[in-house]
């Protein structure tokens, strides 16, 4: 008995760091691993057996454009992200002296507001009688009412809209910490200001640029309520088409194997995206 | 090789007033140190002159042109930092052919131009090593190359051996003595530490708290004849009394309160020596001999009580309380070899110096 | 010489207050028209503060707003205590099994809700408020485990030494010397993990039942059906609300990096 | 050897320990149920705007049972969840017609105890007894909705309507409108079969085919697939026809009754019954028959009628009917006549691979 409880007292550590390991495990590993092999098994009335006829059917046309868009939504709007708030970032970190506190409230902010909040904002000015359509039309740039909602446009806006925090902020963390007399080191060794971003600020930064590209291209990818509130329900994306088969079409297995193709190609599209762009950052020399 | 020159220049940082009205001149090809308290305005000042900081009013020349707005990247003026600045993902010949780089040499240009430079600075078996490989010392001869590869007319230093430790700074401050013979170029060294600006300059300034500065003149010059005891408490370490100057034919004295008359130096060049005036006197503590004899061949004596002893090694550090119980401080060069008289606490002890040695301040 | 006006130098700021512009002006107005008498259109037709005491009064509400209480309140208290529980079990020891908890953020939300749906389908978990809570704790452990690791691994070990030193056990150590110590990144990873599970929808979508629908599931089935000037009263709540807890989340975040700096 | 064994013995003890904690975690909703008695309530699932949340205070207030309401959006969530929960969540469950016959053969719900509902003969004749429950053994229907086009007449043209036919929203000639269209794969295949066939049961590939060409060719106008939204966006001036059902689409336009218009195809619309059932899992039979008579009450559902644009199943409302932007009550009991159900044509796989590749391009 006393050996038993030395045992027990042992292992205090042991039991203290289980529930936070089996608590991932049965609900992010266990899950993951049922997913995969609900998409090999095709279900009889006696027992299930292995097949590949979830994957063959969906890797047809449809699905694969479905998962291009997306990927190709993602890689934009991660781009675009990423050339826009290279900039903001810098401003805030470098140059802006004063009024930094209120800035960087404000770059926080996005993130704590609901991101419905964000999305529902935007049908004030897209809608059909909205802002943006009254504006112009009242400048007399546009005579009939543009169709801005329910349109590839206006999901791609939404989706610039909502991750654009999600690139500024961990550029900013990291161009915070860059020192900023090598900046002045190589304006003072005579670069000029495009020459220090390109040669200086741009490899010394690389890190949270690459992490907050990625941040976007996978949350952009698996993007569900943007296109279902702002798409007009027209086109298919990833996450809308997982959604379909989970709950309208209600075929796990397909929708794990779609799943599941459509994480090996985003998988393989970050893989892609971060040769490009190391040999963008780097390669430049 | 041109000076610089900084004409009425105004500056101030969120409302606070670095320098107003502040002239300087910077000889051509000299080896120049700017010594000041922490906060003087010191850095400003070469900040001012780097670019990377504009004036609220006045002028700055590099020789004949003005380079008040240039932008720093056009100034042919360098700098090697306080913490070296040294770009991380380069290694140490992309670091010191940064600027090549951007002049866009040819390549076998900037090999030679960099493996000489590094050559100088004694950094050629380390061309390729990462900045995080080198030590102290070698980052900053990188920090040093990198700064001087483009042959600029004037170098900055600001504060470039604060990181280092003793042993390590008094070789650096040779070899920067070396290469700037070496190149001629006029270096700017700012520092707040005494001992080094006095080691390197050919020229130094001296700033106060408020941004101005109290004398320019050579080290020695500096140490020797202090204009003001603000330059006389800064730069070592000094007796000073207050008196007030009463002359006696020939011969001046000065009046300390309690202590009695001392005789002085005529100082023509200096006007504020005239009888009635008061003025401060400044005596260095190794300009002070501590004995408890009477002995003969001095101008003038002091008497007090020993309080504290301080053994130092190469030398002692009395602290003497005077009658009027001002505290001086006398340094006394060891020399346990010979026999001394032995100056224990509490004893009554005298103080000499030649007039020679005190000197006389106006503030 | 007079000081170079430079065109160049305004462009940055200019840029910069564009974006900000931008994230901030579709809200703002949403802000606006919160205040707006009309129901529906985009033509103000005076000011009200009705929607606001519709708000205040909607039973359904008030319902999904406990509903989303309770599972953020639960995720919060459940991710803390698991995750400070795993850090201070492995005592940085065997590390690399935290640098599992950072796969909850690259992996896409959906695939873990529908992951989670079929698991919970097969073992007939019944899905509700229990269900969301395991969600969110398992998004919130993501969070919290990251944050609350480069706290401990800031705190320096001789503290704990010297507590055991003078006589206090391992567990007194931990609540009278540790805990302290990592209470600043406990609360604001707390709040992170509070935001995010007030904040979440994908995991709710899938995994919630009838009876336990959240904010954002109702902000969600509101406004697909287009502008419901309720749901504007509520957003402006929100931010409101929002706003207050980042100025806290911030100046934790300062104070925490004060002191390590 | 004895030492490594007892450890593992006793990791596995605590890993065991902690799962158990967990599951009882997740189970702890059912747990109780096993012990305690059922409380005085009952978990009605339902399509928002279905019940009256007023009635069914008064109803609380009466009875003392206390009701929870709780809302899905779609069928084919509600269907989602179901299959999940085995229904376990639920007392009464209001659902489309087309879902009916589904849950019947899954077993999900349970046969109806006849006498239990006071009002079978109130109901109109010609909403019962269909296909998907052919004696109503399992379904009561509640409300009916009828499927047609919303439209704005300032848009559409001057001289009213050119046609009364399923044509305006498929016919190239129209193509300058722009429409939102039903967002469900088998109501939107119907609709297009109905417009391309008339009334058939079955497709051939080739009419399946040509179902597909024509919803891919009317994709271009189409401003949203909507069920919900199609009224805001008619209002909103963002489309000029809408097609939906006259409770979304009326409840929208009633306001504006000179600008709106609600149009049923001279071809033959469908209609949807929207009906009680109970879950098999349910235990609290006479609280839920309790309920359902209750909202049955004439005045209960004229109010919810009134309300919501439904359409009532009570042969004495309908025939009191008038619904400005559908017609008065003989007007709607003719187009009662003629409305089709919703029901598969064409295989379950079949339908979702169409509609996605309508959807997918």
């Amino acid at each position: 008995m006393n050996k038993v409880r030395k045992i027990f007292s042992s292992q205090h550590s042991f039991f203290i760091t289980t529930p936070a390991i089996i608590w991932q495990s049965l609900f992010l590993w266990v899950p993951l691993l049922f997913l995969f092999v609900a998409s090999f098994l095709h279900i009889q009335e006696h027992g299930a057996r292995f097949t590949l006829t979830h994957y063959l059917h969906i890797f047809n046309w449809e699905h694969i454009i479905v998962v291009m868009r997306s990927l190709g939504l993602a890689f934009f709007n991660a781009s675009v992200c990423l050339i826009i708030a290279y900039p903001v970032a810098y401003f805030l970190a470098c140059n802006l002296k004063r009024g930094k506190n209120i800035a960087l409230f404000f770059l926080t902010l996005p993130f704590w507001i609901n991101f419905l909040v964000h999305v529902y904002s935007w049908f004030f000015l897209l809608e059909h009688n909205g802002l943006i359509n009254r504006l112009l039309m009242q400048l007399g740039v546009i005579k009939q009412p543009l169709h801005l909602m329910n349109s590839l446009a206006a999901v791609m806006i939404v989706m610039f809209h909502g991750y654009l925090p999600f690139m500024i902020l961990p550029l900013y963390t990291i161009l915070q910490k860059l020192d900023k007399r090598l900046i002045e080191a190589s304006l003072d060794l005579g670069a000029t200001r495009s020459y220090t971003f390109f040669n200086l600020v741009l490899p010394l930064s690389y890190s949270g640029a690459l992490s907050g590209f990625f941040l976007v291209f996978v949350l952009t990818f698996g993007e569900f309520v943007i296109p279902s509130l702002l798409g007009g329900g027209k086109t298919l994306f990833v996450g809308t088409l997982i959604s379909e088969y989970f709950l309208a079409i209600r075929n796990t297995a397909q929708g794990a194997a779609f799943t599941f193709l459509s994480a090996g190609m985003l998988i393989m599209a970050l893989f892609g995206s971060y040769l490009l762009l190391t040999r963008l950052i780097k390669g430049k020399k | 090789m041109k000076e610089i020159s900084l004409k009425n220049v105004k500056k101030s940082y969120h409302g606070e007033l670095i320098l107003e009205d502040f002239n300087l001149t910077i000889p051509a090809g000299k080896f120049f140190a700017l010594l000041g308290p922490s906060g003087s305005g010191k850095t400003t000042i070469l900040r001012l002159i780097a670019g990377f900081e504009t004036v609220d009013k006045g002028s700055i020349y590099l020789g004949n042109q003005e380079i008040t707005y240039t932008p720093i990247n056009q100034r042919r003026i360098n700098t090697v930092f306080q913490n070296y600045a040294l770009f991380p993902h380069l290694n140490v010949f992309d670091n010191v052919a940064y600027s090549l780089n951007i002049r866009r040499l040819p390549k076998d240009v900037i090999e030679e131009k960099v493996i000489k430079i590094l050559k100088t600075v004694h950094l050629e078996k380390h061309i390729y090593k990462n900045i995080q490989q080198l030590s102290g010392g070698q980052q900053q001869r990188v920090a040093l190359a990198r700064a001087i590869v483009n042959e600029p007319e004037v170098l900055l230093l600001d504060e470039p051996l604060a990181a280092l430790d003793v042993k390590l700074r008094e070789r650096m401050l040779v070899e920067l003595i070396d290469l700037q013979e070496q190149l001629g170029t006029t270096f700017v060294y700012v520092t707040h530490d005494q001992l080094e600006a006095l080691t390197v300059a050919d020229r130094m300034a001296i700033m106060n708290y408020d941004g101005e500065i109290e004398q320019i003149a050579s080290p020695k010059e500096i140490y020797e004849y202090p204009a003001t005891s603000f330059v006389a408490n800064f730069v070592g370490s000094t007796n000073i009394f207050k008196g007030s100057i009463v002359a006696e034919g020939a011969t001046h004295l000065i009046v300390l309160k309690d202590l009695g008359s001392f005789i002085i130096m005529e100082e023509p060049n200096k006007p504020f020596v005239y009888n009635g005036n008061t003025v401060l006197l400044s005596v260095r503590p190794e300009k002070l001999l501590i004995t408890k004899k009477k002995t003969e061949g001095f101008s003038n004596c002091l008497e007090g009580q020993v309080i504290d002893i301080i053994y130092h090694g190469q030398s002692t550090l009395y602290n003497i309380r005077l009658d009027n119980t001002q505290i001086v401080q006398v340094f006394d060069q060891n020399d346990q070899h010979v026999p001394q008289e032995i100056i224990a606490y509490d004893d009554r002890v005298q103080l000499y110096w030649q007039k020679e040695n005190a000197v006389l301040l106006e503030k | 010489m007079m000081k170079p006006l430079h065109y160049k130098r305004f462009f940055l700021p200019l840029f910069v207050a564009a974006v900000y512009s931008f994230l901030y002006v579709p809200m703002l107005i949403m802000l606006i028209f919160s205040f707006n008498k009309a129901t529906l259109g985009y033509a103000w037709q005076g000011f009200t503060l009705d929607w606001y005491k519709q708000l205040l009064q909607s039973i359904e509400i008030w319902t999904v707003f406990k509903n989303s209480l309770i599972v953020a309140t639960a995720a919060v208290a459940l991710s803390l205590t698991l995750g400070v529980a795993l850090i201070w079990g492995l005592n940085r020891r065997h590390q690399h099994i935290l640098s599992l908890f950072y796969a909850t953020i690259m992996i896409p939300e959906i695939v873990i809700s529908v992951g989670l749906l079929t698991v919970f389908v097969f073992f007939q978990v019944p899905l509700g408020l229990v269900t969301l809570i395991a969600g969110h704790t398992l998004l919130g452990l993501g969070f919290v485990i990251p944050i609350v690791h480069i706290r401990f691994n800031e705190l320096d070990r001789r503290l704990i030494e010297a507590s055991l030193d003078l006589g206090a056990s391992m567990g007194q150590t931990f609540f009278k010397v540790v805990l302290p110590f990592l209470l600043p990144a406990l609360i604001a990873s707390g709040l992170l993990v509070f935001i995010i599970s007030l904040d979440d929808f994908l995991i709710s979508f899938f995994c919630s039942s009838a009876t336990s629908q959240t904010l954002s599931l109702y902000i969600y089935s509101t406004i697909r059906a287009g502008v419901s000037p309720v749901i504007n009263a509520l957003s402006a709540v929100m931010l409101f609300s929002s706003s207050i807890l980042v100025l806290i989340f911030l100046s934790l975040s300062s104070r925490l990096t004060q002191e390590n700096s | 050897m004895n030492k490594l064994y007892s450890i593992f013995t006793v990791r596995f003890v605590i890993i065991l320990f902690w799962i158990t904690v967990i599951a009882a975690f997740l189970f702890s909703s059912v747990l109780p149920s096993y012990f305690a008695t059922p409380a005085q309530s009952i978990n009605v699932y339902t399509w928002v705007d279905i019940v009256d949340e007023e009635a069914v205070a008064a109803f609380e207030k009466e009875t003392g049972i206390k009701v929870h309401l709780s809302y899905y959006e779609h069928n084919q969530e509600l269907l989602a969840k179901f299959q999940l929960t085995g229904g376990k969540d639920y007392d009464l469950v209001m659902i489309s017609d087309y879902m009916i016959e589904f849950l019947i053969h899954q077993g999900l719900i349970k046969p109806l105890r006849k006498d239990a509902f006071q009002h079978w003969d109130l109901i109109e004749e010609r909403l019962l007894n269909h296909p998907f429950d052919p004696h109503n053994s399992y379904s009561i229907p509640l409300f009916w909705d009828l499927y047609g086009i919303g439209y704005n007449k300032k848009l559409v043209g001057q001289q009213g309507l050119p046609v009364r036919s399923w044509q305006l929203i498929f016919d190239p000639a129209f193509a300058n409108q722009r429409i939102s269209m039903v967002d469900e794969a088998n109501e939107a295949i119907m609709i297009a079969a109905q417009y391309l066939y008339g009334n058939v049961m079955q497709l051939s590939p080739e009419q399946q085919e040509a179902v597909k060409k024509l919803l891919i060719e009317q994709k271009p106008r189409v401003e949203a697939y909507t069920d919900l939204r199609a009224g805001y966006l008619l209002l909103s001036g963002a489309i000029s026809m809408a097609v939906g059902q006259s409770a979304f689409v009326c409840k929208a336009i009633e306001a504006d009754p000179a600008t709106f218009g609600f149009m049923v195809p001279d071809e033959g619309s469908f209609m949807v019954i929207d009906s009680m059932v109970i879950p098999a899992a349910s235990t609290k039979d006479a609280l839920v028959y309790q309920f359902i008579n209750f909202i049955f009450a004439r005045e209960i559902m004229r109010k919810v009628i009134n309300k919501f644009a439904y359409l009532p199943v009570r042969t004495d409302l309908l025939q009191e009917m008038h619904l400005a932007c559908v017609g008065n009550a003989q007007q709607i009991i003719d187009y009662l006549k003629k409305a089709k159900l919703f029901v598969p044509i064409i295989s379950r796989e079949a339908i979702s691979h169409l509609w996605m590749e309508v959807k997918a391009y």
